[in-house]
């Protein structure tokens, strides 16, 4: 190491790698690229399992070398290795199973690190920032609390998915591998600190969601859906590109903070600086759906499998938001006046022609897809707020929104089974009377989605109003409210056929859905509805510290 | 006399604006891709051009990641394209029209 | 590097004249891309305008990146393209016509306004001749059309590889360690949609159990040695692509 | 001035009722949680689990009541904080509950009657196949309006706010096996939303003036507000109340909701619930105090709606709408009560009204019960034979309505006659008032004369029903209900010095009156002659059975037949508009990019076009979606920078 130190020129210094901080993403991919190799390996599982531990065992001993943690991180490691061992040892027969376990690990072990970073930088008090990694990494409050929403995220859709992709005869080897490796780019866009990073998060985690949504091969419903994200995605991370190279063009950096102050200086050449925050804004307005570029949603939505689609609306759009947070009220607070009238509007927009088009869609998950609109427009009203408060009130609101929207996207995974088919309203008709618990938890995301006092949707939405009243932007609640009154005709509608409509015969014949790893999964999304309705506080007060962005 | 730099970003904001329309007017699919490309492509311009007025080789780094990227874009999509021929035995984008209201 | 281009890079009427040149095969080869019906006549209209890029590249002292294009771009990626043209067996002509008249005028007006306000907002500042490159001086308006060296120091000092190799391992290191995630993923992409024929063996869990289609239709439980096949993997969404080419033949 | 308009609040003592209310609303919500969750095993039980709970509450009403009755008038605002439930910087939202004089007086109404009416379901529900749900409701109805009435921040009100209506909704569906029920109750679901909207803005708009949400806060600063903030505050607050008890514009969702159970009706949709908007603008009377003009628009919407209502009750022939278009002409008077700043003369009929409508809907309910669940009241008649405690309580209910003298119906009426005649500008409204007060009369008189006197025209039906009295469970509520009717006067005997309006001096506060239309003793006479002639009208009328309505009315009864046709100017108005805009901005959306391209090239592409067009879902008009969002972004941001004139200093070639 020191002889290639002093091979470099004068100023050029290796940077450190700070492990503890990207041990989340290490972990998420190292688990993706275990989960590939132990399905690849066909029948000799046990053995590439073995020769996985021996690697892990080298890179713990790498490990060992530098470091006040070390020990702690050799541990984990060694730990990690014996217990995939086992699980290869014990589930090597039934390669799908071993997958979904060593992602629910793999996940659980994230939330794990996050809360045990959470707990090492904040005290009581905003959760403290560093910038690592020659200011490519971030790791704030922000990135933090994604990592816990997407990794949460990721728990639940497997639970999801288990059952549905057997069914469809879609659960494919790299299904698993894919969700990981979507998740590291979700937690890498969360943490950028850079605007490359912020790039290539978002196509990392696109791109994976482009085959996931395609991945059922023989659908053609699927491969339109991922046909039309991919396109569009690409098209729009274009502009996205654009806008970044404009910023750098005119400040000389890609770092978020600095280039936002340099944009901020009145020597720098206006054009770049209007045409750059334009163009970012596209980007960002693509990835969190913002009208006009909503349009990809309701279709990616309705074709993807609708785990894949859970997985999508709950932590996609909290990735993106993160980094779109980052960027704006982060980087670019300074140069709110140009931008917040131009978000504002798009939000404002978002949320009347989410919440009226959704009123007239059949299928479900084309519905929630349009819901899942109005719903961007709802949290970016915190961005544009430009506040610790606003910002702390649009992660609230995602994260309830995750949970909502696993919720209300597991029941339909589950119904899927059932019928066979995609969902539409009058397919529910009756299901109060057949399955009572299933129909009951739908109507309570529902009603949450709609924003009944008692539940999440209720307390993350008044989050959002505090922060907008806050910030002077009175009209932006009005519109919000407007909004959400027309949203409860669509969400009350699909109640009123669960409740209040005769089951038609050819719904009877079918089986009731049974107990299922899903139904567990939807179970704990209801659970934290209610639970985050009445007492939030604990979590609230989580999201508010978590406001706080790496300069 | 020299090149202003101001032409090469004219040159890369038409090129540009060309990929997009093409996406927008063709409806190959392929295509639209390879128009994708160019808009990419332009933006590299526009980074090259950016990384010599700022005397920065930063520039030219992100330009090397942006190829990567797009490459990694195009294995991906031409793979669904080939698997959607492969259900539809088109490449009309007009043809892909299922999922609608 | 021809001596052309080693001698454009340092400026003058040379770079001018390549500009123009190079400038109009690149702007040609653009709207030919757009404005091919031949799929395979635009790939080769898009490989000319890559070349063009790439001696753009050299021009603008990105040795290392005009290489890279070359070899990447026109090499590999619309290499690719062809290659893929040639597997669907697409060539002929393609209509430009849209389904829905209009766009094509909607999306032109659109791509005008586009051209010109990114063209000002980008070169606006970068147009007199002082900016031949822009640098600090010419920018403030101090260095007094004084000639621009750009980034000559920059790659004189190190090379313009190795100075890129500096950054991409020192800067830019978590960025490259990151892209590998890119590749994996692509890598995965590019077999779970290409891929041919499933083993169906590996579809389904043995011994797991698929709910039957009716309640009355026998017992729960398919049997684990019933091997599904892939013609089943669409039918749980077959009514979403029932008709498939409704009204495909009005065009 | 005392207690809250001044934020003159104490804490609960440890160990007093004040300290335990909150169990009131939680008791009833968690055994709403039990009968929901394990209802059906409980079997023969889960009513009981429900009654017990609500008796729970009631007893604790009573306590509380009987302390704070105990107490000095200034420490009659007791405050208690149970749980923090948004901790949110300088806002912080508690689970509190505020015990004054006005919620324990709402709290005794509700858990009494709501009690009653547990009893009552005991028998009318009997042969319902899922009773546990029902009761489940109820309890959750009762427990939603508690937290309404304790709430101590308008966020917590709210909370109940939002559960009552939700509560409506889930049993005006309860039976859904009959259409009509399901889109009564989206109906209602979504007119509450719509008043929602009103209060939920009034909401931001005092949050963001005053910066916090809690009454006690909240009310004394009201004070201080601008004079704009205040109006729309005020109108807005209205907008919600209109909503939640069915006055004009947003009354058509409540006689619809009659396609619910009847106890549900008499419940929710005559005694408590709907009296939510007459509480919200009483509990807000510190804010309205400083805005007598909007309290005269409160007024008048009270009064037009009063007459509208009571129009259409004369003409209905249901059972239950009769009542229920009764119900929104009381509400009616007590707006115009509130709306001149009577608070203790609004919330004074809130509570007999509360009882004697009660008392009628459970009577209709008895009767349609014995009735074989008929409900036209041309083909009853004669049935007081039958049914001597139905008919006999609900001749009281009826007379109480009426403001029969002595009655308690005759004393809240009397007051808030008084009360708009010794307001400034009231004349109209004072007019209208003594015509409904005929009205209603004469409708009510109708009503009991077509149901229990006269011939029994049942009998030449083709299936005839055999009345039989009801069950104890069902006649002990009516009795009890038609005790509280007759003597419920005593409450408030004068509107000076009466006892509720010395209990209820703390919580609200009373606009100065200042003029004097007519004197009260006159005004006393007019009314008594009023009900007289209404009643006697209406009973010798109908005494013989429905009247063939001549040729020359014909039209006018049928435009009140059907309710003024306001439904169907609602949908021609705003639901139809609404729907096209709906589709028409789905079109633009999904292929509107298209046709607006087009459009001009639409008259001669005629056909084909239009087929054209239905070829959706196309990726390429999406990225023109995204092209056109993207320019009019780059204008959008240079327009906001031209508006910003020089904020920016310009470099370089621009």
């Amino acid at each position: 190491m020191s002889a290639l130190a002093q091979q470099l020129p004068a100023g050029v210094e290796i940077p450190e790698i700070p492990w503890a901080a990207i041990s989340p993403e290490l972990t998420l991919f190292g688990a993706g690229i275990l989960v590939l190799l132990l399905d690849t390996a066909g029948e000799r599982r046990r053995s590439a399992s073995a020769i996985a531990l021996v690697a892990l065992l080298g890179i713990a001993a790498l490990a060992a070398i530098p470091g006040e943690a070390a020990p702690v991180v050799v541990a984990l490691l060694i730990g990690a290795g014996v217990v995939q061992l086992a699980l290869t040892l014990w589930l090597h027969t039934r390669p799908r199973l071993l997958g979904a376990v060593l992602t629910v690990l793999a996940f659980a072990a994230t939330i794990g690190i996050a809360a045990w970073q959470y707990q090492a930088a904040a005290n009581g008090g905003p959760v403290a920032t560093e910038s690592l990694l020659a200011d490519m990494v971030a790791v704030d409050g922000v990135a933090l609390f994604t990592r816990f929403v997407v990794a949460g995220a990721g728990i639940i859709t497997v639970l999801l998915g288990f059952a549905y992709l057997q069914d469809r005869r879609i659960h494919r080897g790299e299904y698993y591998p894919l969700l990981l490796l979507t998740a590291t780019g979700m937690t890498l866009l969360a943490s950028a600190a850079d605007l490359l990073m912020v790039f290539l998060g978002i196509e990392i985690l696109s791109l994976a969601l482009y085959v996931m949504s395609g991945i059922a091969r023989r659908d053609m419903a699927s491969q339109e859906s991922a046909f039309k994200y991919l396109l569009l995605g690409a098209f729009s991370s274009a502009f996205l590109l654009y806008g970044i190279a404009l910023v750098y063009g005119a400040t000389g950096t890609t770092h978020i903070a600095t280039a936002g102050a340099e944009l901020a200086d009145p020597a720098t050449p206006a054009g770049l600086v209007f045409a750059g925050i334009a163009l970012m804004l596209v980007g960002f307005a693509f990835k969190v759906a913002l009208v006009p570029f909503h349009m990809w949603t309701p279709d990616v939505y309705q074709g993807a499998p609708t785990p894949v689609t859970a997985f999508m609306a709950a932590a996609t759009k909290v990735a993106a938001f993160a980094a779109f947070l980052r960027v704006f009220t982060g980087g670019m607070e300074q140069l709110a006046w140009i931008w917040v009238p131009a978000v504002s509007v798009l939000a404002a927009v978002t949320m009347i022609v989410g919440a009226v088009l959704a009123v007239v869609q059949d299928d479900l998950k084309r519905m929630l897809g349009y819901s899942a609109v109005a719903h961007a427009g709802y949290a970016a009203i915190g961005l544009v707020a430009v506040s610790d408060i606003g910002t702390g009130a649009t992660l609230f609101y995602l994260l309830a929104y995750a949970v909502m929207s696993l919720g209300s996207f597991g029941i339909l995974t589950i119904l899927e089974r059932r019928q066979r088919k995609a969902i539409a309203i009058a397919d529910l008709r009756g299901l109060g009377q057949r399955a009572p618990a299933l129909a009951a938890m739908f109507a309570l995301f529902l009603l949450s989605l709609a924003g009944i006092p008692g539940t999440v949707g209720f307390i993350a939405k008044f989050g959002i109003v505090r922060a907008a009243v806050d910030a002077g932007l009175v009209w932006l609640a009005v519109v919000l409210v407007v909004s959400s009154v027309i949203a409860a005709y669509f969400y009350i509608r699909v109640i009123v056929a669960m409740f209040m409509d005769e089951e038609p015969a050819h719904l009877a014949d079918l089986p009731v859905p049974p107990a299922s790893a899903a139904s567990t999964g939807v179970s704990v999304a209801a659970v934290a509805v209610i639970a985050l309705g009445v007492l939030p506080p604990a979590v609230i007060d989580l999201a508010e510290r978590a406001a706080t962005f790496a300069g | 006399m020299s090149v202003p730099a101001g032409y090469y970003l004219i040159l890369a904001a038409a090129l540009f604006s060309i990929g997009a329309v093409g996406v927008l007017i063709r409806r190959s699919v392929i295509v639209m891709f390879m128009c994708v490309e160019l808009m990419l492509n332009s933006v590299n311009l526009t980074l090259v051009t950016f990384a010599r007025i700022n005397a920065s080789l930063d520039g030219q780094v992100l330009a090397f990641f942006v190829i990567v990227v797009a490459a990694a874009e195009v294995t991906v999509g031409l793979a669904l394209i080939v698997n959607l021929f492969r259900l539809r035995a088109s490449t009309d984008a007009d043809q892909v029209g299922a999922l609608r209201a | 590097m021809t001596p052309v281009l080693a001698q454009a890079t340092e400026g003058g009427a040379a770079e001018l004249w390549t500009f123009i040149i190079v400038g109009a095969v690149a702007l040609g080869s653009a709207f030919g891309l757009i404005l091919m019906r031949n799929a395979v006549h635009a790939a080769l209209m898009l490989v000319l305008n890559f070349l063009a890029i790439a001696v753009l590249y050299a021009v603008l002292q990105a040795q290392f990146l005009a290489v890279i294009q070359l070899i990447v771009y026109a090499g590999a990626i619309v290499v690719l393209f062809l290659f893929v043209l040639m597997l669907l067996g697409v060539s002929r002509e393609d209509s430009l016509t849209a389904r829905v008249p209009g766009q094509k005028t909607m999306a032109s007006v659109l791509g005008v306004l586009l051209f010109v306000s990114l063209a000002a907002a980008t070169a606006g500042p970068f147009l007199g001749d002082a900016s031949v490159c822009g640098s600090e001086e010419a920018l403030t308006g101090t260095g007094d059309g004084v000639p621009c060296l750009g980034l000559a120091a920059v790659n004189a000092a190190e090379g313009n590889l190795r100075g890129l190799g500096f950054l991409l391992f020192t800067d830019y290191v978590w960025a490259f360690e990151v892209t590998a995630v890119l590749l994996v993923i692509a890598a995965i992409g590019a077999i779970v949609l290409g891929r041919r024929q499933e083993d169906p063996s590996e579809l389904v869990e043995p011994g797991s159990t698929v709910l039957p289609a009716r309640r009355g239709s026998g017992s729960a439980a398919t049997e684990p040695g019933a091997g599904p096949t892939d013609a089943d993997e669409g039918a749980a969404t077959e009514t979403s692509e029932a008709t498939p080419s409704e009204g495909e033949e009005r065009t | 001035m005392t207690g809250l308009a001044e934020g003159a609040a104490v804490v609960a003592p440890a160990g007093s009722p004040a300290a335990w209310a909150w169990l009131m609303a939680v008791v009833p919500l968690v055994s709403a949680a039990v009968l929901l969750l394990v209802g059906r095993r409980l079997g023969r039980a889960a009513p009981w689990v429900a009654i017990l709970s609500a008796g729970f509450s009631l007893t604790l009403a009573v306590w509380a009541a009987v302390w704070l009755a105990g107490r000095e008038a200034a420490e009659r605002t007791v405050v208690h904080t149970v749980a923090t439930w948004l901790p949110a910087g300088e806002l912080e939202v508690d689970w509190a509950v505020l015990v004054d004089p006005l919620a324990v007086a709402m709290s005794l109404l509700v858990t009494g009657v709501g009690l009653l009416i547990h009893v009552y379901s005991l028998g009318y529900m009997e042969h319902d196949s899922d009773i546990p749900r029902f009761f489940a409701y109820l309890n959750l109805f009762l427990g939603s309006m508690l937290v309404l009435v304790l709430g101590e921040s308008l966020l917590t009100l709210f909370v109940g706010w939002e559960l009552v209506g939700l509560c409506s909704y889930l049993l005006i569906g309860f039976w859904f096996d009959e259409r009509p029920n399901a889109s009564a109750a989206k109906k209602a679901f979504v007119i509450n939303r719509v008043g929602d909207v009103g209060f939920m803005i009034a909401m931001f708009l005092l949050f963001g003036a005053i910066g916090s949400l809690s009454l006690v806060e909240v009310l004394p600063a009201a004070e201080g507000l601008a004079g704009g903030t205040l109006v729309a505050v005020g109108l807005l607050l209205l907008l919600g109340a209109t909503g939640k008890s069915a006055q004009i514009p947003l009354f058509v969702w409540l006689p619809d909701a009659m396609a619910g159970p009847t106890p549900v009706s008499a419940l929710i949709h005559a005694a408590t619930m709907v009296t939510a908007g007459v509480y919200l603008i009483a509990r807000m009377s510190p804010l309205y105090v400083q805005i007598p003009e909007i309290g005269l628009v409160v007024a008048a919407v009270g009064a037009a709606t009063a007459l509208v209502a009571a129009l259409i009750a004369v003409a209905q022939n249901d059972i239950k709408r009769v009542l229920a278009y009764s119900t929104v002409s009381q509400l009616g008077y007590m707006f115009m009560a509130v709306g001149v700043g009577a608070y203790s003369a609004g919330i004074f009929p809130l509570l007999t009204h509360g009882f004697f409508k009660a008392l009628l809907f459970l009577a209709a309910g008895s009767v349609m019960h014995a009735m074989a669940d008929r409900g036209d009241i041309r083909e009853m008649g004669g049935l007081l034979r039958d049914l001597p405690i139905t008919g006999g309580t609900a001749a009281i209910g009826t007379l109480a309505i009426a403001g029969f003298p002595l009655t308690a119906g005759f004393f809240s009426k009397e007051e808030i006659l008084a009360a708009v005649a010794d307001t400034a500008g009231g004349e109209v409204i004072l007019a209208i008032g003594l015509v409904v007060a005929l009205l209603t009369a004469f409708y009510m008189a109708r009503w009991f004369a077509l149901v229990f006197l006269g011939p029994r025209r049942f009998e030449e039906l083709d299936h005839p029903p055999h009345p039989h009295e009801s069950p104890l469970s069902m006649t002990l509520p009516l009795v009890l209900l038609a005790v509280a009717s007759l003597g419920g006067g005593v409450l408030n005997l004068d509107p000076e010095t009466g006892v509720l309006a010395g209990w209820l001096a703390p919580s609200v506060v009373a606009f100065e009156q200042t003029a004097a239309i007519i004197g009260h003793g006159l005004l006393e006479a007019i009314a008594i002659v009023l009900a007289l002639v209404g009643l006697a009208a209406g009973v010798l009328l109908f005494r013989a059975g429905p009247r063939e309505v001549s040729a020359s009315a014909a039209p006018a009864v049928r435009f009140a037949q059907d309710a003024f046709r306001v439904d169907e100017l609602y949908r021609a108005a705003i639901i139809t508009p609404g729907h096209w805009l709906a589709v028409g901005l789905t079109w633009f959306d999904e292929r509107g990019i298209d046709g607006a391209v087009n459009g001009a090239g639409r008259a001669t592409s005629g056909l084909a076009t239009a087929g054209a067009r239905l070829q959706t879902g196309f990726v390429r008009s999406y990225a023109l979606a995204v092209l056109i969002g993207t320019v009019l972004l780059i204008a959008g941001l240079v327009g906001v920078w031209m508006a910003a004139g020089d904020g920016i200093v310009l470099t370089g070639g621009w």
